[in-house]
């Protein structure tokens, strides 16, 4: 998986983007946000208020049960602000 | 109907001139310019510094147009948006409508930024004369987008 | 916050730019430019001939910008308005507002058009290549302008 | 009375304002608007059709009850159409 990390998700983990392979559990943004928390403290800080996390998966909105397959481009980042 | 992302400023006068004149048809130009506002921060602001996710973003903007296209009689759309470094009164957006009548133009320039006030994957870093800080969602922003119908973003 | 009545056209780009640049607060800039469209007759349009009442058009453009102030926090607020003989393609009037939020400078460019359309006396003569025909006023302006609950002209 | 007619008003009574001594049976806008109408057929014409004609005593919209006197300033003229 292609992952990317913007504004303040993207301060707290400490990298703009990365390419990890898909461990077994992850096959949905529920469960892909579920094992990022888990891979250290940037990452669960970023992570820790649900409300505050939007995903894209290949560049569309997508919602807790959206499938996540291994080549896919997933970003995660805070409500937008632009305008 | 055309979407920039640049990190330039635009013309506004000159985008005017050009909508306006593609068209005969066209009676109404409405438009929006959206400036890097001081004051909102608690201390003074010397900038801000607008991140945005490039191939995203133009997809949501278009899908923007697209949709104001399908609710609205237009003759023409544009909307021109900033990233980079900028400086307070700074241009950061501008939405340009046209139509044969005022009434399309003015509801879907405000359609248009509404939708990507919330949808358009842009953030705002403010930097003050005390610290830098992410600009955070207005929740008058949501309920503005979701007054026009449009789905919530999870 | 001004009001201008002129033959002459105006600079829509620099309009713009010296109201944003006014004040540090503003952080939206809405306009409306009208323009003279041509398809409204039924046969080609060569000339309009705007007709106004000099000294009622500026104290009912004046009057529409009060009671814009007293409803909306404007940081500035700008209406041009031409009159004599146009050609199609040409500008009429413009509309500019200014605010921190959009919303103020969005429902107040709306209001101030409105107002002007049903109570500003301009009246437009429109020459076609087969005739000379007043235009009429639309039934559409007068409940745009009701929705504001501004009183009726009697 | 100073009198100004505007637009599709003016071609049709002729001029585009008249000075005319005030008659005693004209006391507002309703007796101004009916004495103007037996004036000639051009003021008739104009004046046919009462929903279309709009009237401002010193440039301030008036009713039909509105007062009249010798030194007001009185327009007649269709609805407007600027903008």
């Amino acid at each position: 998986m292609k992952l990317l990390y913007f504004a303040w998700l993207r301060t707290r983990i400490g990298v703009a983007g990365e390419d990890l392979p898909r461990p077994p559990e992850v096959c949905d943004v529920a469960s892909l946000l579920a094992w990022l928390g888990t891979r250290g403290p940037g990452y669960a800080a970023a992570l820790s208020d649900p409300a505050l996390v939007r995903v894209a998966v290949n560049q569309v909105y997508a919602r807790a049960d959206h499938p996540v397959v291994d080549t896919d481009e997933v970003a995660l980042f805070p409500p937008v602000t632009g305008g | 109907m055309s979407v920039r992302v640049q990190a330039e400023d635009f013309d506004v006068g000159a985008e005017l001139e050009a909508m306006g004149r593609s068209d005969g048809g066209i009676g109404a130009v409405v438009s929006f310019v959206g400036l890097v506002r001081d004051g909102a921060a608690g201390a003074p602001l010397l900038a801000l510094e607008l991140e945005h996710y490039p191939g995203m973003t133009e997809r949501q903007l278009e899908a923007a147009e697209a949709e104001a296209l399908r609710r609205w009689r237009l003759h023409g759309c544009l909307i021109v948006h900033r990233f980079g470094r900028l400086a307070p009164g700074d241009r950061i957006v501008l939405v340009v409508t046209a139509s044969a009548h005022r009434g399309d133009a003015f509801a879907a320039c405000q359609f248009l930024i509404d939708w990507l006030k919330t949808r358009a994957p842009f953030w705002k870093l403010e930097e003050t004369t005390a610290e830098s800080r992410w600009v955070e969602a207005r929740a008058e922003d949501e309920a503005a987008v979701a007054g026009w119908g449009a789905a919530p973003v999870v």
